[in-house]
C-alpha cells in the first residue's frame, strides 16, 4: 500500500531522520521550535530531539545565519531556517561575506556544513515581503550550492542530502507546493545534488524550471500535447551546481526551449540558462531560447500575483513562438 | 512602571495629565472604535474579505494613547499591526485595509499627507526610517518628532540598534515605541531578551520609559513628554509599554499551539478600554449614554467600513508596472506590452 | 588649453555642483565628511558645505541606506557612501527591502531620488571584501538602477544624473579607475543613464564592458587589430536601465560579441546581455557570444587577483574563439 | 574604570591578580615583541613587502592582556588588528603575515588548532560567530569560552547587538572584548556612540567592566573574571578597554587628515609597556638586564620573522579554484582548466 506525503510532511521526515541519524545535527530559526514551525515544517522536532538540538532564536536573521559559522567551527552541522524569502535579506551579509567565502579563506581547514532553509516563492497570496524569488542572490555567490525542490518526495531527498552535503546549502522551499502531495517512501535514493531531471520525455522544445514552476511546465506541455506539439520537461533541481550537461543534452534533441522562473526578467537565472545554451548547444538551436518570468518589477499584492507568475497560457504561448520561427538561412555564413 | 490608572479604574498616582475634558472621551471613543474595527477585521478576514489580519486587540491604550500624543507635524512609522494608532492618526481605515486585502501595498494611504508612513512588515526596518526622517526634520529646522513602533522581537534585530545608535550620536527628534505585546509571534518575550527593553536606552546615552501599555492616560503622558523633549531638541527616547497581544498573530496563527488560556485570562482582566471606561465614569467625564453612543457610533463607522472594503475590487493589472520607476525603462515597456498588450 | 581630469577628482567635482545647485543634496557614509573619503572623492566637501549637508555616520550600512528613505521622506536627497563593494551587503535589506521598493509600495506618493555610491571591483590589491563585484545584487533587484563609469567625465556625466535622477541609483565606482585622467571640462551633456556607447569602432566583433574592463577591451581590439581582426567596443555605462538597442545594433553588424565582467561567470551581468542577444539578434548571431569573466569562487587574495580578473589576453582569445567557429550549416534547418 | 597600575608605573589598587612571577615576566616579554613586531610590520610595508598593515602600536596591553588571560580550550575571534593577541596565543606570525603579504585570505594558520578564528574584516560579523560557537562549546558540555575582539566603531553595526542578545538570551559563554582606541578610521569616538560602550550591557543583561586598556594587569584581572564566569555557565561580559590607537588606521591612511599630534602626546605618555617595564621593576619581579634580554630576544625574533616572511612566494592560481568547494562542481572545473589547463 503506497503512502501519500505532502511536502511539509516529507521535509519534517527528513529532518526527523537528519536530526535521528547525525547526533551533530541542529535545527534553528524563528519560531521552528516550540510551535513547529509557521508552515509546520519542523513540527514534533523539539518534542522529540529536545530544546537543544531543535530551538526557536530571536529575530536576528544576520544572527541566525552568523550563529551557524560559529556552530560549524565548533564542529556542528547546523540547519537553520530563515522564516520568508523576503526577510532572508538582513542574513545576506553573513551568507556572502562568511558563510560562502569561510571554507575558503582557510583553504578547506573550516568546513561549512550549513543547510538554510528559506519558504520562497509566491502563490499564497502572500503580504509584500513574502513572495520574493531570492534564487539570484545566492546562485551568484559563488561558494553556495543552491537546490529547489519540485515535489514531495524530491524536497526527502534533497534536504537529506544537502544537510549531508560539507559545503553549504541553500535549500528553497516553494511554499506554493508545501501542500502538494505524492505517492511514494521518501528516500535518499535517486539523483543527487547538481542532476538535474526530465519529468517528461518530448522532442519539439524543452521547458526548462525548478520548483512550483515544473508542475506548470508539465501543464503547459499537457495543453500542448493536444496541438501535437510534444514537450519535454527538464526539472533543474538544482541551480548550483548546474546540470549542463543535462540541459545541453535536452536541447540537441529538441533544439528549442523555453526558460521558465517566477523571478525578475533581469538576471534571473533564466538568463544563466539561456547564456549556457548559447555556449554549449548554439549549433543545436533551432530557435532562439525564450524566457518566461516574473517581471522586472517588486513582487505584487495577492490580487496581482497571477498576472505576475508565469501562467500555463504565457509558458504555451512561448513554446508556439520558439515554433514559429525558425533560423532563417539569411543567418548562416 | 509609569501607571496613572490602576487595572480595576481607580487613579493610580496623579491621572492629571493635561487634557480636555473632550479629549479624554475622545481616547475612550477611539479606543472604543478600534476594538470594534478590529473584531470587525477579524470577521472579513473570516468571511474571506480580507487576506490576512493581524489582530491588535488588548493593544488600543499603547497605540491611541501615544499616536493621540503627536501633532500633525509628527511623523508615524509604523509596523504592519497598527491600525488603531493609523485611526487616531486619522488615517482612511478602508484606505488601509486594502493592504490586508491584498489589492494594495503598504501605503494605500498617502504617507507624506497623513505623517503615517506605510505599513512596514520587515522588522526593525522602519526604525531607521524615523532616524533619517528626524535628521531631515532637525534640517529643516522643523519643530516636529518621528515616532516608530516596533514590537520586542523587532528589538532583536540589529536594525534596531542601528536607529537608536544614530539617533544618539546625531540627537534626533525620535521616539521609539516599544509595544511589549509578550509574544514574537509563537516567540514569549524571554526568548527574544534577557532584560527588559527600555533599559537599552541608557546604553545609547538617552532616557527611556517603562510605562504600563494598558494605561491610556499614562501611555499619552510617557509618548507626550518624550515628544516635547524630540521637539525641543533634546534627542530620543526609549518608550517599553507593557501590553498583551490578545488574539493570534494574525488570522494564520493558532495561539493554542504555544501559549496557555490562563496567562491570556490575566491580561482580559487588564483589560484597557473597561480600565479607563471605569476611570472616566467614576471621575464623570463620561456617562453611561455617553459611552453607549460611542459604542453605536463605532458600530456604524465600523459597517461602513465593511461596506467601504468589500466593495473594493481588483486592481488592474497595470498597477504592476507602473510606480515601480518615475519612467518605466523601455525594457520593462516591453514587458508591460507582452502582459497587458498597447502601451 | 584642456584641463587634466581623474577620476577622483571628477566625482568630488561631480559632488560639489550638486550639492551646491540643490541645497536638498545631501553626502554622508563612513569617513566621506571630515576627512573626505578613503579615497579622497569626498574631499573638501565638508569644509565648503558644512556639517549638516556632509557628514561622517557611525559604522552602519544598514543604518546609511535606511536613513536615505526617510531623509527622502522628508523631501531630501541623499547621496550616500558604502565605503567597500563588500561592505555594502549589510545594507541589501534596506535597499532590496524598502530602497527599490518604496515607490511603487505608494504608488508614486513616496520618491526616493537616492544615490548610493560603492567604490568597487578589483585591481587595487586589496584584501579579503575589498574587491568584490556587486552589480548582479543590485541589477537583480527591481526598481533600482544600477550604473557604471568607465571614465573620469563620464564619472561626472553619471554622478551628476544620478543624483538629479527621481529613482534610486546604485552608483558603482571601478576603484581600479580612481587614477584614471582624461582630458577635457566636466558636463552633464552627453549620452544618459540607459545609453550605451560605442567606444571603438569594428566590424567582426563586438566587445561590451562596463567600467575597468572598457579600457581592457579597448587594449585587446587594439592588439587584434594589429592581426587585422577589427572590434567594436561597447561600454554598457548602465545596467539597469539597460540598452539593448544598442547592444542589438552592434551585434547585428558584426554578428559575433564577447562579453567581459570582473563579477564570477554563473549570474554575472554578462548571463544577461547573453540572453538578450538570444533573444534579440539571434537571427544575426555568426556565433556564439562568449563571456569572459571572473570565476566562480571568492574572490581571491591580492597575489592572485591577475589571474582571476579577466585579462587582454583572455579577451583576445576569447574574439578568435567566435572567428574560429562559425555557425555550421548542420544547424540551418 | 579597573585600573591596577597607574601610568606612572605605580600600583593603583591591589596589583595581585594571581599570577607568578615568571608569567608576569611573560606579559612583558611578549609586549616587547608586540611592539618590536608591529614595527617591523610597518618597515615591511613600506618596503613592498606586505600589501597593506593595520598598527596596533598602543594596544598592547589590551590585546595581551586579555589573550593571556585564555586557556587553550577557549576560542578567540580576531578582527583584522590582533596580531599581539596572535601571538600571545602562540600563532605563528610568518604564517599570520601572509594575509597582509596578499598571499593569502584570513585564515593563513589553522583556526581550529590553534583556537583562533580567520582574520575578519566585515564589522562586528565576528561577534555572532563567537556567539554560535560558544553556543556549540555549550552543547558540548566543554568548560570554555569564545572571547571576540572589536572595537568602536564595530560596535555601531546591527550584528554587534544580534551577538549580543542573542548571547544573552542563551547564556552563552562569551566574552565580547571592546577596544575602544578612540578611532574609527578617521571617525572618533563620539561619531559611533552617545555612551560607554560599556553601558550597553546591562541593557542586556550581562554584566560590563570598563577596564583601562592599557594596564596589562587590570586587563588580564578583568578578561580573566568574564573568562571564569562565562566557562562557569553565568553567561557573556562585555569589557569596554580604554586605549588608543597610536598609529594610522592602516598604513594607507594618514592620521595627520584628521587628528591632532596633541592628542597622540597625550595618549604616548600612557604608553602601556612603559607603565608596566617601571612597574615590575619597580617591584623587582625583573631587572633592566631581564629586560634587556627581552628587547634583544625580540629584535631576533623579528628578523626570522622578516626572513620568514619575505621569502613567501605567490601562491599558485591554482589555489583559487581548490578550496571554494569540498569537490569543484563540473562548472568549475572547467572553469579551472580554461584558466590552468589540465585537470
Ligand atoms: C526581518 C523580519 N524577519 C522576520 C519576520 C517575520 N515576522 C513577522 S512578525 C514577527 C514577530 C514580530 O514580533 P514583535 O516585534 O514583538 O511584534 P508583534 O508581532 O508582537 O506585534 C516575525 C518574526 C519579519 N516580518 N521581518
Ligand atoms: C561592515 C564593514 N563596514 C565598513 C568597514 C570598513 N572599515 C574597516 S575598519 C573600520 C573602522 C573600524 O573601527 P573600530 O571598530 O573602532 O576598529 P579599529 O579600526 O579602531 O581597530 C571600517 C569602517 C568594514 N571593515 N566592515
Ligand atoms: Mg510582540
Ligand atoms: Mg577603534
Amino acid at each position: 500500500m503506497v503512502t501519500e506525503v505532502s511536502m511539509v510532511a516529507a521535509l519534517n521526515q527528513a529532518l526527523v531522520h537528519a536530526l535521528a541519524e547525525d547526533p551533530r545535527v541542529l535545527v534553528f530559526g524563528e519560531d521552528v521550535g516550540r510551535a513547529g514551525g509557521i508552515f509546520h515544517v519542523t513540527r514534533g522536532l523539539q518534542e522529540e530531539f529536545g530544546v537543544e538540538r531543535v530551538f526557536d532564536t530571536p529575530s536576528a536573521e544576520a544572527g541566525i545565519a552568523g550563529m551557524c559559522v560559529g556552530l560549524a567551527l565548533a564542529g556542528w552541522r547546523p540547519v537553520a531556517e530563515m522564516q520568508f524569502d523576503g526577510f532572508s535579506y538582513p542574513g545576506l551579509d553573513q551568507v556572502i561575506g562568511h558563510i560562502a567565502k569561510y571554507r575558503n579563506r582557510t583553504r578547506g581547514r573550516t568546513p561549512m556544513p550549513i543547510t538554510i532553509r528559506i519558504p520562497s516563492f509566491g502563490g499564497l497570496r502572500g503580504k509584500e515581503h513574502h513572495g520574493e524569488s531570492p534564487e539570484t542572490y545566492y546562485a551568484h555567490t559563488a561558494g553556495l550550492k543552491v537546490v529547489v525542490p519540485s515535489s514531495p518526495l524530491d524536497a526527502y531527498r534533497l534536504l537529506r542530502l544537502s544537510i549531508a552535503d560539507p559545503d553549504p546549502v541553500i535549500f528553497l522551499e516553494p511554499k506554493a507546493l508545501y501542500l502538494a502531495t505524492e505517492d511514494g517512501e521518501p528516500s535518499v535514493d535517486g539523483p543527487g545534488i547538481g542532476e538535474a531531471q526530465v519529468v517528461r520525455d518530448g522532442d519539439l522544445c524543452t521547458l526548462i524550471a525548478y520548483g512550483a514552476m515544473v508542475s506548470r511546465c508539465v501543464e503547459a506541455a499537457g495543453s500542448l500535447a493536444s496541438e501535437g506539439i510534444e514537450c519535454r520537461v527538464l526539472d533543474l533541481r538544482s541551480l548550483v551546481p548546474l546540470d549542463v550537461g543535462a540541459i545541453v543534452a535536452c536541447v540537441r534533441t529538441t533544439g528549442r526551449a523555453v526558460v521558465v522562473h517566477e523571478a525578475p526578467l533581469t538576471l534571473g537565472f533564466g538568463a544563466e540558462v539561456t547564456a549556457r545554451i548559447m555556449e554549449e548547444a548554439f549549433d543545436d538551436l533551432k530557435a532562439a531560447v525564450v524566457r518566461v518570468t516574473g517581471f522586472d518589477v517588486p513582487y505584487p499584492p495577492a490580487s496581482l500575483e497571477d498576472a505576475y507568475r508565469p501562467s500555463v497560457e504565457r509558458i504555451a504561448g512561448a513554446v508556439r513562438r520558439t515554433l514559429g520561427s525558425t533560423r532563417s538561412l539569411s543567418s548562416s555564413p | 512602571m509609569l501607571q496613572l490608572i490602576a487595572p480595576n479604574g481607580r487613579p493610580a498616582g496623579d491621572p492629571e495629565v493635561g487634557l480636555r475634558d473632550d479629549q479624554l472621551r475622545e481616547l475612550l471613543r477611539l479606543m472604543i472604535l478600534a476594538r470594534r474595527l478590529d473584531r470587525g477585521c477579524m470577521a472579513l478576514q473570516r468571511a474571506g474579505e480580507l487576506t490576512v489580519y493581524p489582530p491588535f486587540e488588548g493593544q488600543e491604550a499603547a497605540q491611541i494613547g501615544s499616536a493621540f500624543a503627536l501633532a500633525a507635524e509628527d511623523f508615524v512609522f509604523p509596523t504592519f499591526r497598527e491600525l488603531a494608532a493609523a485611526i487616531a492618526r486619522g488615517i482612511d481605515a478602508v484606505e488601509y485595509l486594502q493592504y490586508h486585502r491584498g489589492t494594495r501595498h503598504g501605503g494605500p494611504y498617502d504617507p507624506i499627507a497623513t505623517g503615517f508612513a506605510p505599513i512596514c512588515v520587515p522588522l526593525a526596518t522602519q526604525l531607521i526610517h524615523a532616524a533619517g526622517w528626524a535628521m531631515g526634520a532637525k534640517l529643516d529646522g522643523k519643530e516636529a518628532c518621528a515616532l516608530a513602533y516596533f514590537g520586542e522581537g523587532a528589538a532583536s534585530e540589529g536594525d534596531s540598534h542601528e536607529a537608536a545608535n544614530i539617533a544618539a550620536v546625531f540627537e534626533l527628534p525620535v521616539v521609539f515605541f516599544c509595544q511589549r505585546n509578550g509574544w514574537a509571534i509563537t516567540v514569549p518575550l524571554e526568548g527574544q531578551t534577557a532584560a527588559p527593553i527600555v533599559r537599552r536606552a541608557e546604553g545609547y546615552g538617552f532616557p527611556g520609559i517603562l510605562v504600563d501599555g494598558n494605561d491610556v492616560l499614562a501611555v499619552y503622558a510617557a509618548t507626550h513628554a518624550a515628544a516635547e523633549r524630540a521637539r525641543s531638541g533634546d534627542g530620543p527616547t526609549l518608550i517599553e509599554a507593557v501590553t498583551y497581544r490578545m488574539g493570534p498573530h494574525t488570522t494564520s496563527d493558532d495561539p493554542s499551539r504555544y501559549r496557555d488560556e490562563a496567562e491570556v485570562e490575566h491580561w482580559r482582566a487588564r483589560d484597557p478600554i473597561e480600565r479607563y471606561r471605569t476611570f472616566l465614569l467614576s471621575v464623570g467625564v463620561v456617562d453611561i449614554e455617553a459611552v453607549a453612543g460611542f459604542e453605536e457610533d463605532a458600530e456604524e463607522r465600523v459597517a461602513d467600513i465593511r461596506a467601504g472594503i468589500v466593495s473594493v475590487t481588483e486592481p488592474p493589472a497595470s498597477d504592476m508596472f507602473d510606480f515601480a520607476f518615475s519612467e518605466p525603462p523601455e525594457t520593462l515597456r516591453a514587458q508591460r506590452r507582452e502582459a497587458l498588450g498597447g502601451d
